[in-house]
């Protein structure tokens, strides 16, 4: 398995204030990795960062290629997908429309899998049913189900999750598991940003731990799991 | 019986087709601290616009020591006696530590508008500053614009700019999102100490703070109070632990 | 408070120590004021020192706007000039006997008549912040420009109205005729109202006008109404507004259309903005050179407008702070170190500076020339170009291009390795709407 | 009847290529958040492309260039000034096409002169389109008022029906969303920009010979844009067409009501001589300019938002 | 370095120069400031004036016309702004002027003389004089009159007087709609013809009138409608710049057959706005016009358009330079208080015709000419403006007595010295 997404002593700053203190993270091919840490410790901000959406110093490199620095959309042309927090879909934009925009030019190596619009709808086929309905009046499940396809439209290698199960009904949380082991055994890397323990422990094979705007935890999750003073210190909600 | 500080009626808050707090009940007593939880997105943060004036609510009834504060301005329900802090830092970020400080104790000091008094020659006003600053800790940076403190610093200031008007009623949202535990210790021993005698509604993910902290807890999922009542009463509420306690039992060792 | 005993011999020194550095610049101030026309005498350099001196004064009030309160307003013209017509039409009837009022006191009545508009117009625009609130200005500066011209009765139409700003007996000798008498009035009148202004900005309502522009939000949230701060200072702002006005009124004598009009507005903007809003003394520069702009430049070239609009926009796109943003950044230890350090390059940049100026003065003034002249020859910087040769512009051209250039590598030589200045936009928060 | 009808149809063609002037504005604002100042300079730029390129070449290939120049200026404009003040924020690129205005018009001085240039209506659309009572209805018009119509219907199929339309859309709300899917935001950026200013252009290679050009044209539909797009709603597309419109009308009928306060006064039997030289005396005509200024700062206080407006600015 | 007007002036004038080295050390240059906009909007026009004054200038030295004084005119910038004309005759007077001259605004010109009574008062010995080549407000030469100005143009009320007389000689004109710009010198126009119209003819009908804000107008069509509807077979206006062109334009657009009797239709800008639109509909009335009787004048027209590649109508600049040099002349000062009695009451010869300078209130009497846009024939319209091909017939030549009006000028003098 070789090194996919590494993060290099990598700084963050929100405007002038600094979020990130000297990160070093590593995703390799094929791999889920959960990004854990309690509200407000700079995960949300490590993910922005690998896709250029903060300004980064330190490297960030995909494919061993330096990607800090590079705008958002060439980043994501080099194979990364990105599902932000909140589920960002365009609300004046029908659901078809949503799915057709996540489609992208691609850069460099070919990618693993392709996808198509019917794929997504034999995934979910609740956005079938609503294909021509505007986005916007979808409910909070079916938005965080679009953006899912809408990211997977792009064919990425790797995908950043932020937070896929906020405020689901469990029904559909099980739904998002599915959708991460199906990337698992399509062989697309994954860096997820979860709160719900549970799910974070099912999929990954390994985990960080944020704390302060720097890892202060890297291993298996039963090794986390081993580990009560840490999960006190950092974790415990 | 004491008379309630905050007293919510059946609040409902709709955005567009989507409810998102659907009859939310919940009276805290005056002196009371009390905790909402509940799993991120059930509608916490919005349930604060609601009651701090930021959101109309549809529907329902929201009573601040017996009188209804609905409908009215931000400044408005400020001035009744109730105060807020933000869960995203929200602070003047060109002005300096202690001007931030000195900004939010105006109003309660009762200068309002003046423009005929020198700001440096309150002494009130830079006595309740002075203090807020030190039970902050931020007494080393009052000169620095708060836009360029650390973020855990922009915290701190943030419950600060909450208290220093020395509402009877406080809410902070999230006060200790990104810190470490002994961090974390520390901030509720400070809001401890500050809120001694007035009434606290506090937004918190951290189980440890809720217990260490609250004298009630109140349970928000999907825009639902589903429960409140004394912290082992919700931590035996079968119902709790079902919808949202059971989602970190993997962690939960709290008790 | 219990008197200081005299002595002790630290007590004073003492005290002096925090008055003098407070007071010292206060002191260079009036200096200034007092000793300039002495320096520059003569009718004209009195004429254009009063009208630096009104000018300055308006784009201190605006600044309580756009530098203290974020508030980009297209229509401060408005009240400063309906101050000076208020101010124009009280002498006229004091001239006439109808009413008594000596001229040194027609500036209040002039900032009261500014404050009754913008009490009346205030209270529609600073409803709003932002965008809306900048177009609404200019909504209500058309209006009142449109008014002015249409309603001779007040206005006096196109050619306004005009006074002897010569009113009664004269006060110790004092008659207000003669321009040094008037530059004086003025320059008492700015330092009284500087003075004012800057206190203006030490009381709770100046601080919160800065937390207002900082984030109105959370000012709610702290007991504020954001929009009653913002109109407060609207109201204190168009009362100096209407001092500067009156006090322009008596400077010139006469009131016209112009004085509200939405180009006199956008030239307060533009200047106030190219002196810098970031500092309480920005606008005293920006006003200085608006005046030496539209004033003096404009008896040497017809294109000095295109040159105030160039460096206006050269200023927005590399020095947002204004020119008292740079001087603050240029007296910095660390640059200066640098400066010391990096001496060749910092000559090497002033010179390809000049050039590149040079060049451009040169390439504007043949064209403008070609358009408006008949001759050929441009004489300027003592060299004469022929403007009807291709290769004299082939031949500027290229000079701009070559010292464009090398300015360039020598400034990225200068700040490499360093982090470059970096100046924010002062007190303006426009925030993108719908993100 | 026929005084009502021609007033109707001028006051239609008025209010479309005040639209046509306005969405340009609109679509700028609405993307990028930036209002530009300068747009009715592209506007005159647009106007003066096109006299050059009609009296070398001709009318219709001034119609597809001059705008297309433009359009191209903008982009530079955008690439290479607005996309630098950018970071420090919205008032800085309101302050850069305010001083861009200065230049543009200056620039335009000193190409093409001070004075007016014959810039005027191609023969074959020279003339009367239809005559009514002896009244005529000009060519002209009408085809002022076709452009605007095809292009109001270019834009929302280009917006609605084509991949670009999609992603300048969704950027409208979520900008670094549509970015993170992988579509270059900045050069859509420029697009939108260089399109908004060729549509300006447009309207000034229709407005320039139904009018006049010359320097003075900017300043002249300046501000009335701005209060276009204010009163329909900052954004809005469809708040800029009714406000167009609207405005249109509004100074069209204003015009033929030679009633004043006076008037009003007089009718009620209130004769008072005293009151001729004052004010009240003013009539609606009279105002007719003003109106859309009175419009503003009413809507203003009744509707913040602009009529069609969701967002406040 | 030197003002680039002052640089013009004097490049301009390359044979001034020759000749000042040469003249005797007697011979004084009379520099004269032209205050007006030389920037901006109005810079077309107020260059074309500057250089006409420079060329009569370069003719009259060379001549000698004003003995072997030389005169100069030196462009300050005003900006078209009243207030600015007095930062600009400030500056002047301390570059030690003695004489200024300006047109465009009477709002400037009123400003400026209010300035210069101010000045003279409080400065004796060191008078300053104006000469006004354009701004027409009869006030100037009424209520406001002054020893210190002189108007060489016909005022708005003169003008008036003479166009609609000249209107009410067409017996196939009805009905008159009046349309004027809002500003002061609007508000005289439509008062004075109002007034003419009544006593002009007895059947003549004012059908409508109105006031368009000045420079606001985009679309005159629902004007052009409202005159339409009127009935009205004759506009009179004083609309100038692109308030008239686009009249104009628009009138033309609705089929709107009318004649225009305008003030400012032959000005810089307007004649290529009208191009073939206004053929033999509009006429304007004016002191000259280069397809007049005997195309007097037509000789320095194509010098200047030689020489400067424009056409030539400022010709009031023509009767300020020879009555100025001869008054220099005949008084044998450059003294303002001695040209000014000087030029009380003179007589002289323009390209008009005879001219008088009325002692009583400083208006020039002068023929007018009403001319008419017409397709130049190369006979009776010789020469076309702006290369439009279109130019002005002369239709008639109207004596000065037409147009001499009473004043009410109560002028106090200064004494003979």
């Amino acid at each position: 398995m070789s090194e996919l997404l590494a993060f290099k002593d990598v700084h963050a700053f929100y405007g002038k204030s600094h979020v990130l203190f000297g990160v070093d993270m590593v995703v390799n091919e094929g791999e889920i990795v959960s990004l854990l840490g309690r509200n407000g410790t700079g995960r949300s901000t490590a993910l922005k960062a690998a896709m250029g959406l903060v300004a980064a110093t330190g490297s960030i490199e995909f494919r061993r290629e330096t990607i800090t620095g590079l705008r958002a959309f060439e980043i994501a042309r080099r194979g990364i997908g990105y599902v932000p927090e909140g589920r960002d879909v365009f609300p004046a934009l029908t659901v078809e429309q949503n799915l057709i925009l996540g489609e992208k030019k691609r850069r460099g190596v070919p990618s693993k899998a392709q996808w198509s619009l019917d794929d997504m709808y034999n995934f979910f086929p609740h956005l079938k049913e609503r294909r021509h309905t505007s986005a916007g009046v979808l409910s909070g499940g079916e938005q965080q189900m679009l953006t899912l396809c809408r990211t997977l439209m792009g064919n990425p290698d790797m995908i950043l999750i932020d937070e896929p199960t906020e405020g689901l009904a469990p029904r559909i949380v099980d739904l998002v598991g599915e959708y991460l082991i199906e990337l698992r055994n399509k062989g697309i890397s994954v860096l997820l940003v979860e709160q719900k323990l549970s799910i974070a422990m099912k999929v990954s094979q390994r985990v960080y731990v944020m704390g302060h705007g720097s890892i202060v935890f890297e291993g298996t999750p039963t090794e986390l799991l081993a580990n009560a003073t840490l999960c006190k210190q950092w974790l415990e909600v | 019986m004491s008379e309630c500080a905050l007293d919510l009626r059946d609040v409902r808050k709709r955005f567009g087709s989507a409810e998102i707090i659907r009859g939310a009940n919940l009276q805290v007593e005056k002196g009371e601290r009390c905790a909402i939880i509940g799993p991120n997105g059930a509608g916490k943060s919005t349930l604060f616009n609601l009651i701090t004036g930021r959101f109309p609510a549809s529907s329902g009834e929201i009573l601040l020591n017996g009188s209804s504060i609905m409908g009215l301005k931000p400044f408005e329900i400020y001035r009744r006696g109730l105060s807020r802090g933000f869960q995203i830092t929200n602070i003047f970020h060109r002005l300096s530590v202690y001007e931030n400080l000195r900004c939010s104790v105006l109003w309660s000091l009762g200068y309002r508008y003046s423009f005929w008094q020198k700001l440096s020659s309150l002494p009130d006003v830079k006595e309740r500053a002075d203090e807020v600053l030190d039970l902050i800790g931020l007494r080393d940076r009052q000169n620095t614009p708060a836009g360029l403190l650390t973020y855990a610093e922009q915290r701190a200031l943030e419950i600060g700019i909450a208290i220093a008007g020395d509402a009877a009623v406080i809410l902070l949202d999230e006060p200790t999102a990104g810190m470490s535990r002994s961090e974390t210790d520390a901030a509720i021993e400070m809001i401890r100490r500050i809120t001694q005698g007035k009434t606290l509604l506090v937004v918190e993910h951290d189980m440890s703070v809720v217990f260490a902290l609250a004298e009630k807890i109140a349970v928000l999922v999907f825009g639902e109070i589903i429960a409140s009542g004394s912290p082992n009463d919700i931590r035996n509420n079968p119902r709790v632990r079902e919808a949202y306690l059971g989602e970190y039992s993997a962690v939960d060792r709290t008790e | 408070m219990k008197p200081e005993p005299a002595q002790r011999p630290d007590a004073i020194p003492a005290r002096l120590r925090t008055i003098l550095p407070r007071a010292l610049p206060w002191a260079v101030f009036a200096l200034g004021l007092i000793v300039a026309p002495l320096i520059f005498s003569g009718g004209a350099s009195l004429s254009i020192l009063s009208q630096i001196g009104t000018m300055m004064l308006l784009g201190l009030s605006f600044n309580m706007l756009l530098g203290q309160g974020g508030m980009l307003s297209f229509g401060h013209a408005v009240y400063s000039g309906l101050g000076a017509y208020f101010a124009a039409h009280a002498i006229r009837l004091a001239g006439a006997g109808t009413i008594s009022i000596p001229i040194s006191l027609v500036p209040i009545l002039g900032g009261l008549a500014g404050m009754l508009f913008g009490v009346l117009f205030g209270y529609v625009t600073t409803k709003k912040s932002g965008t809306t609130f900048a177009m609404i200005t200019l909504g209500i500066s058309e209006l009142v420009s449109a008014c002015a011209l249409m309603m001779p009765e007040f206005f006096g139409g196109e050619g306004g109205v005009s006074f002897n700003r010569v009113v009664g007996r004269p006060l110790y000798g004092i008659s207000f005729g003669p321009q040094i008498q008037v530059y004086y009035l003025i320059a008492v009148w700015l330092f009284i109202c500087t003075l004012a202004i800057y206190a203006f900005s030490l009381t709770p309502l100046g601080r919160m006008i800065n937390a207002v522009r900082d984030n109105p939000e959370r000012a709610e949230f702290i007991g504020y109404d954001p929009q009653h701060v913002r109109y407060l200072t609207f109201i204190l702002s168009s009362f100096f507004a209407g001092v500067a006005g009156a006090l322009g009124a008596i400077n010139f004598e006469i009131v016209s259309a112009e004085n509200v009009s939405t180009g006199r507005s956008g030239a307060i903007l533009l200047f106030t903005f190219i002196g810098g809003v970031d500092y309480f003394f920005g606008p005293l520069i920006g006003a200085a050179l608006g005046v030496f702009f539209t004033e003096l430049l404009s008896n040497y070239t017809p294109a000095w407008q295109l040159y105030l609009g160039i460096f206006f926009v050269l200023m927005v796109l590399y020095a947002p702070g204004g020119l008292s943003g740079l001087l603050v950044e240029a007296v910095r230890p660390k640059v200066l170190r640098r400066s010391i350090l990096r001496w060749p390059l910092l000559l090497a940049i002033c010179v390809s500076g000049l050039l590149v100026v040079f060049g451009a003065i040169l390439a504007i003034e043949m064209l403008f020339q070609r358009s408006l002249g008949s001759d050929s020859e441009l004489k300027l910087f003592g060299i004469s170009v022929d403007t009807s040769l291709r290769m004299s512009y082939v031949v500027v051209g290229l000079l701009v291009f070559v010292s464009g250039i090398s300015l360039r590598w020598a400034w990225v030589a200068f700040w490499d390795g360093a982090d470059k200045p970096q100046t924010e936009i002062a007190g303006v928060t426009i925030r993108r709407t719908g993100t | 009847m026929e005084f009502i009808l021609f007033t109707l149809l001028n006051g239609l063609s008025y209010g479309l290529l005040l639209f046509m002037l306005s969405s340009g504005l609109t679509l700028i604002f609405s993307m990028m958040g930036v209002l530009n100042f300068a747009h009715a300079s592209f506007y005159m730029l647009g106007a003066y492309f096109a006299y050059s390129i009609s009296v070398n070449l001709s009318f219709w290939v001034a119609f597809l260039a001059a705008p297309a120049i433009v359009a191209g200026l903008g982009a530079a404009v955008e690439r290479y000034g607005l996309r630098h003040v950018h970071k420090y924020g919205h008032a800085a690129e309101l302050l850069f096409t305010f001083g861009l205005s200065y230049i543009v018009v200056e620039l335009v001085q000193v190409t093409w002169g001070r004075a007016t240039v014959q810039y005027s209506i191609p023969a074959e659309l020279d003339g009367p389109l239809f005559t009514l009572y002896g009244t005529s209805f000009p060519i002209y018009r009408g085809f002022m008022m076709l452009v605007a119509s095809l292009m109001m219907l270019s834009i929302y199929l280009a917006l609605t029906r084509t991949r670009v339309g999609l992603v300048v859309q969704a950027a409208l709300t979520h900008p670094s969303m549509v970015e993170a899917l992988g579509h270059n935001v900045p050069r859509v950026f420029t697009l939108v920009f260089a399109g908004g200013c060729g549509l300006a252009a447009l309207a000034g290679v229709i407005g320039g010979d139904a009018f006049v050009t010359e320097p003075g044209m900017a300043a002249t539909v300046g501000s009335i844009i701005f209060v276009v797009v204010v009163v329909g709603g900052l954004g809005s597309l469809a708040g800029a067409l009714i406000a167009s419109l609207l405005i249109g009308m509004v100074q069209t009928f204003a015009v033929s009501l030679d009633y004043s306060v006076l008037t009003l006064l007089t009718a009620l039997g209130i004769q008072e001589t005293a009151l001729r030289g004052s004010v009240l005396r003013i009539t609606v005509a009279q105002m007719a300019p003003m109106l859309p200024y009175m419009l503003l700062v009413l809507v203003l206080i009744l509707r913040p938002k602009g009529l069609m407006g969701t967002r406040e600015g | 370095m030197s003002s680039s007007y002052q640089r013009t002036s004097l490049a301009g004038s390359a044979v001034i120069c020759v000749t000042l080295l040469s003249t005797p050390a007697l011979a004084e240059t009379v520099r004269v400031a032209f205050i007006d906009p030389l920037s901006g909007t109005f810079a077309a026009l107020g260059q074309n004036e500057l250089q006409s004054f420079h060329a009569m200038a370069a003719r009259a030295n060379q001549e000698k016309w004003a003995g072997d004084n030389q005169l100069e005119f030196v462009g300050f910038d005003n900006q078209a702004s009243p207030q600015i004309s007095l930062v600009q005759l400030k500056n002047a007077i301390d570059q030690g002027y003695r004489y200024i001259t300006q047109a465009n605004g009477s709002g400037a010109a009123l400003a400026l003389i209010d300035a210069i009574n101010k000045h003279n008062e409080r400065n004796p010995g060191k008078e300053v004089m104006f000469l006004n080549h354009g701004a027409v407000d009869p006030s100037l030469t009424n209520d406001k009159c002054s020893f210190w100005h002189f108007g060489f143009d016909a005022n708005a009320d003169m003008k008036s007087q003479v166009l609609i007389n000249h209107l009410a000689t067409n017996p196939a004109i009805k009905k008159v709609y009046i349309i004027n710009q809002d500003y002061a010198a609007g508000h005289q126009f439509t008062r004075g013809e109002k007034e003419y119209l009544k006593s002009a003819r007895a059947d003549l009908e004012l059908v409508g009138e109105d006031l368009v804000p000045l420079g606001k107008v985009k679309d005159f069509s629902p004007y052009i409608a409202k005159i339409k509807a009127s009935g009205a077979d004759s506009v009179v206006t004083g609309n100038w710049g692109t308030d008239l062109s686009l009249l104009i334009k628009a009138a033309k657009e609705a089929g709107l057959n009318a004649n225009f009797y305008t003030y400012y239709a032959n000005l810089k800008g307007a004649p290529i706005a009208m191009g073939a639109d206004g053929a033999d509909r509009v006429r304007y009335v004016g002191i000259w016009n280069i397809n007049n009787e005997t195309f007097a004048g037509e000789d320095i027209a194509t010098s200047f358009k030689q020489k400067y590649n424009d056409d030539f109508t400022w010709m009031v600049s023509y009767s300020i330079v020879a009555m100025f040099s001869k008054a220099i002349k005949e008084s044998g000062s450059t003294d303002p208080v001695k040209v000014g009695f000087a030029l009380e009451g003179m007589k002289a010869t323009s390209l008009n015709g005879q001219v008088e300078m009325r002692a009583s209130d400083h208006q020039l009497l002068q023929p007018l000419y009403i001319g008419v846009w017409t397709k130049a024939d190369g006979k009776t319209v010789k020469y076309d403006q702006e290369g439009t091909g279109y130019g002005w017939k002369t239709e008639k030549k109207y004596e000065a007595s037409a147009s001499t009006q009473p004043t009410t000028c109560a002028m106090k003098r200064p004494p003979r010295s």
